[in-house]
């Protein structure tokens, strides 16, 4: 049985992955997962220098879901680079980086960065991130802004370039265009969505932030819509992410075109759920006859009457 | 290392309409439990609540031969998840990841340790007492709630040698007001020697208020935090809590890793923006 | 206590009305529920002829939501002025019709009719049902065919008239203000979201019509978000929804910025909720000490540091 | 008019793994049930699952004086509400709305009546072969299951006088096939007289078998559909089902109001899209 999958040039061991910021650097669970196990780990979104983050409170649980406004606390590309990589390399780890930046420049010198050093695999170019101003979404909602980031980052690395879109906009496929034109090897969704919860009684927000990004199973049926569309518009390979807490979830992103998928607010649930999602892939796979996890990515059969 | 454990409720005992003691069978978490430490139970088995809830350790359990079987909580009923903890009957099972975070520390030795507790704060002191019991210093607990009626489990403590110091804010049992009160005093009559090691969990006005008293005379003082927590291992960065940096500003920790039990000097307590 | 609200030239009794397609003509409930003790009874969207619909299944649950293609099945307007308006006159029901149309002329049709009609109270112009092509959300989603459509309509009807709104696009805030200056006495919002949910055993949707529009609770932090930057950038009234399921959610949606909410979805699990979340209002106002519900309208204090 | 009765849990008879029938405490409702009708049941008290779950009415519960006081249904767990319903013990309480939907007509005075059960599609049976007693017509009931083990309460009613045919697929009790295939042989072996008048509920495969059978031999047939449902009152028109129209089109009524029960006649079978 053959699980792994292609994102450009890179090569997975399965299409199931870490969700940005669901999953610190990685380094934090090494202790209790084995991460060479997983696709990739894909840690944290880090911009050129640290970043203190959004004060508490910084999540809230909502139906299904739950919202956050992290403010993408980090330490900076070059602590990263120094601190967390090289235990992630010794664990065997494939490493994707998500990368942020409140400028062109920013977003080109992180990737630069990342680019010459050793053992990252992909750098997946966070334009969506819903919760600072400077978090990339002013570039994730218009499609020329997406265009000029995309090519300006793809002009300054050779690793597998994942732009990170947004389900805040009214066509996401064409955003998967745009990246694609750009020179993207592949495009990852969702990212949050911009939502917000009130304590009605003190009539403030329950997020210090105000507002913050609605994630897990409660979102998923919106997720997998947008998968298909952008399946359907682009030939790079996409990442599906959203809600994901089951074998079954995860095949509903493949079949709907993802070629790979990630999982984040469910690894907060169980941090053992990288291994359960894989065996119930290879029980579905066994049970179907698929040999390669591949040949499922796109199969969704649509009925003839139906609108899009 | 944690590990999650499919635990079984052993009992529930019910303390008042919203408190009860719950206990749960999870050898492997048992056995690795130090004082101050908590577990993340998921409170349903599907979507709603999603989140698993965080929990101090109450009491370990050990079976007949003293070996540790489980653990249990001190639960009271704020919300969904711990209702549905709370109506837990014994042979239901809930997931529990543990145990998690930084444990207390132990005091030098040859120094007395005071524990202050406001409500469910009480929790980290029953496996903290046992373990300071071993070191022969004096224990003593002063333990606040808002009302006589809501002072649980004093019977807990007395009989394994805690000298407990009650208040209540409306004066029903032990000493009228916050526990903050008697503390000080016993703080001010004190003669300086044997020295004093504090710790506290309680809210958080209750922590800011230990930790001034602790700044005052000098004291170490941990206090054992409640953040809200997504994950409990440090990949959310949810829980974080503002700490002093050496070089003198300020930092967000992930309490759920570098805490829940910090060192009271190095909180910031001003960090939440309401 | 005062709990009634101004929707334009509409005064409703209540702030809490049933959603459109959650309700049916609001006959069906006549036995269950005293209907002019609502707010208003918003029935299900009208075209100018009878449609079919499309074939089931018509519904799926999603976590913490549902999806529905119902595909507006409905009598059309004639029919409804015949066979249901007497009867929710007779009730003493507040009748807002929702309207649909293909073309702005069959939007202008329908509203010439309603407005000839004896009993409708206002007029619901759908222009963001997801689930057919024609259902307006080619006029959603285009703030240029908002305002044509919705000025349209404004010049054939003297009834207070309420463009319904998709949070299907990038600026929701950006489709009240085009209503709004094209004439609308209010907006509503959220219509459904567009989503998907795939059988993986079968790989075909669960839908028959392949996709479907997500409400429920799940929807509701995004919907509550919508409204908020709504509130802030119209002068016009905002009728929210999405999800509400208790008095606490109707309050959500007050203290962020709506006048008025409807209430869809959780009709179907309890259809006496009226009742309830009428006398869950009257509790916190009484709390509250607050002696007309409008007091309460986008109260929402949002912190100091807030990104927008 | 359906009430909306927060229902205690009588009892819980496990017929299986799978299949269990459970009672409800509900007078409001029992009072008022018709052969055929359904309710409306809430499986969980927070979003998930959501929307309520459709069940005939199995057995019209009364107490001693022989007054209703509640009804049992008969689950077959299949998905995560019915899996709750499965799990109730005694003493919960589950929000039930009902009786819903239109009930079976009796057959016209000197008519059999043979009904048609697959499956689950036993329900409606119970109380419509009571019902019947009271007119003193013959009743049969062609009952089929996939297997011998699931067929259930077949005690349930020969003794109030049903003369059971039963089948099974695998041929482990009773005939071996569908329960078609016994019902085309009786159909086909009868006389003329009296009349029959025919019933089924099952899957929808077997209910349009039946009202094939109806049509060839010219006799009345309702048929109790189980579409899916959101609501249950007419207000979601998800329950759709294709049924024919005076003027020889056809049109999707809503199962919930103009049904659950049809006339055979009426329905057009192929309006599924799969
Ligand atoms: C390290 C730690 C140890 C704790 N120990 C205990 C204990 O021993 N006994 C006890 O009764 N409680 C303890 N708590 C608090 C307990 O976790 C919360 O009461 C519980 O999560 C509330 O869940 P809920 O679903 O009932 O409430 P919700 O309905 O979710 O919310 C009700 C309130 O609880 C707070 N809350 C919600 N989720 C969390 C969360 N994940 N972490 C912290 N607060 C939250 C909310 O801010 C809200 O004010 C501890 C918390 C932490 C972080
Ligand atoms: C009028 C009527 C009477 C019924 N009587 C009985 C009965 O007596 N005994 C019995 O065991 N079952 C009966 N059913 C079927 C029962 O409602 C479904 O099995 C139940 O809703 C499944 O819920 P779930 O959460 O377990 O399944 P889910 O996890 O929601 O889904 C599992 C399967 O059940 C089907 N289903 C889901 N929701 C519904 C729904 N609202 N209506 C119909 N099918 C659904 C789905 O299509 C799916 O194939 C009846 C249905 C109707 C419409
Ligand atoms: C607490 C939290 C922090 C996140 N941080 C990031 C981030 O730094 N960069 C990013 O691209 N996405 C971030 N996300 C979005 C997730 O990677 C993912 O796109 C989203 O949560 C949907 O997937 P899920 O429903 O499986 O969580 C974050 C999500 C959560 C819940
Ligand atoms: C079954 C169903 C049918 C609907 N039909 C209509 C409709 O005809 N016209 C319309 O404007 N909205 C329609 N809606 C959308 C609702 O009116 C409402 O905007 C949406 O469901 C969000 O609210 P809720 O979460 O409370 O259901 C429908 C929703 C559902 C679930
Ligand atoms: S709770 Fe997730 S990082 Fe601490
Ligand atoms: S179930 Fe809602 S109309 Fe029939």
């Amino acid at each position: 049985m053959d699980l792994s999958v292609r994102i450009g040039s890179l090569r997975l061991k399965t299409p199931i992955m870490s969700a940005s910021g669901c999953f610190g650097y990685g380094v934090e669970y090494a202790d209790v997962v084995d991460l060479s196990t997983l696709g990739a780990v894909v840690v944290k979104g880090l911009f050129l220098k640290e970043r203190a983050g959004h004060p508490p409170p910084r999540i809230v649980e909502t139906p299904a879901g739950m919202l956050n406004a992290i403010g993408l606390q980090g330490i900076g590309v070059h602590r990263f680079v120094r601190e967390k990589l090289p235990e992630l390399r010794a664990k065997g780890a494939t490493v994707i980086v998500n990368i942020c930046g409140t400028t062109i420049d920013e977003y080109v010198e992180v990737a630069r960065v990342l680019s010459e050093a050793e053992g990252v695999a992909a750098i997946e170019l966070n334009i969506s991130c819903p919760n600072i101003k400077e978090g990339g979404i002013t570039f994730g909602c218009h499609l020329g802004n997406t265009h000029d980031v995309v090519s300006a980052v793809r002009r300054a690395t050779p690793l597998p370039l994942i732009p990170k879109l947004t389900p805040n906009v009214t066509d996401v496929a064409s955003f998967a265009q745009a990246a694609e034109e750009a020179g993207a090897d592949a495009v990852s969704l969702v990212n949050t969505f911009l939502a917000m919860a009130i304590d009605v009684e003190t009539r403030r927000p329950r997020l210090s932030n105000g507002m913050g990004g609605l994630s897990g199973p409660a979102i998923r049926p919106i997720a997998v819509r947008m998968v298909y569309e952008c399946a359907r518009r682009v030939r790079i390979p996409i990442i599906g992410m959203g809600g994901i807490t089951s074998a079954a979830d995860v095949l509903e992103f493949l079949i709907a075109g993802a070629t790979a998928v990630q999982v984040g607010t469910a690894t907060f649930v169980d941090p053992f759920i990288f291994g359960k999602l894989e065996s119930g892939l290879r029980d579905y796979m066994s049970r179907h006859a698929i040999e390669r996890v591949a040949e499922l990515v796109g199969t969704l059969e649509m009925p003839g009457g139906t609108r899009r | 290392m944690p590990v999650d454990v499919d635990a079984e409720v052993l009992f529930s005992t019910r303390l008042s309409d919203d408190y009860a003691v719950i206990g749960f069978r999870a050898p492997a978490i048992a056995g690795a439990i130090r004082p101050g430490q908590f577990v993340m139970i998921r409170t349903a088995r599907g979507d709603v609540p999603l989140l698993r809830r965080p929990y101090s350790v109450f009491d370990r359990l050990r079976d007949a031969d003293g070996r540790p079987v489980g653990f249990s909580i001190f639960n009271k009923r704020v919300g969904t998840g711990s209702r549905l903890l709370s109506e837990a009957t014994p042979g239901a099972t809930f997931s529990c990841l543990g145990p998690l975070g930084r444990p207390f520390t132990l005091p030098r030795a040859g120094s007395e340790a005071w524990m202050v507790a406001g409500g469910t704060g009480l929790a980290p002191f029953a496996t903290l007492s046992e373990e300071l019991a071993a070191e022969g210093a004096r224990r003593r607990l002063f333990y606040g709630a808002r009302t006589g009626a809501e002072l649980f489990c004093v019977d807990r403590f007395e009989p394994i040698g805690v000298d407990m110091v009650l208040a209540t804010e409306d004066g029903t049992r032990g000493e009228t007001g916050r526990v903050t009160v008697p503390l000080a005093r016993e703080l001010a009559a004190r003669s300086g020697a044997p020295p004093v090691a504090l710790y506290a969990c309680g809210p958080e006005a209750m922590l800011q208020a230990v930790a001034a008293l602790a700044a005052r005379y000098g004291l170490t003082c941990e206090v054992a935090t409640e953040r809200r927590m997504g994950c409990g291992m440090g990949g959310c960065y949810s829980c974080v809590i503002a700490v002093r940096t050496p070089a003198g500003g300020t930092r967000f920790a992930r309490s759920c890793l570098e805490g829940p039990v910090f060192s009271a000097a190095d909180i910031v307590w001003d960090d939440v923006d309401r």
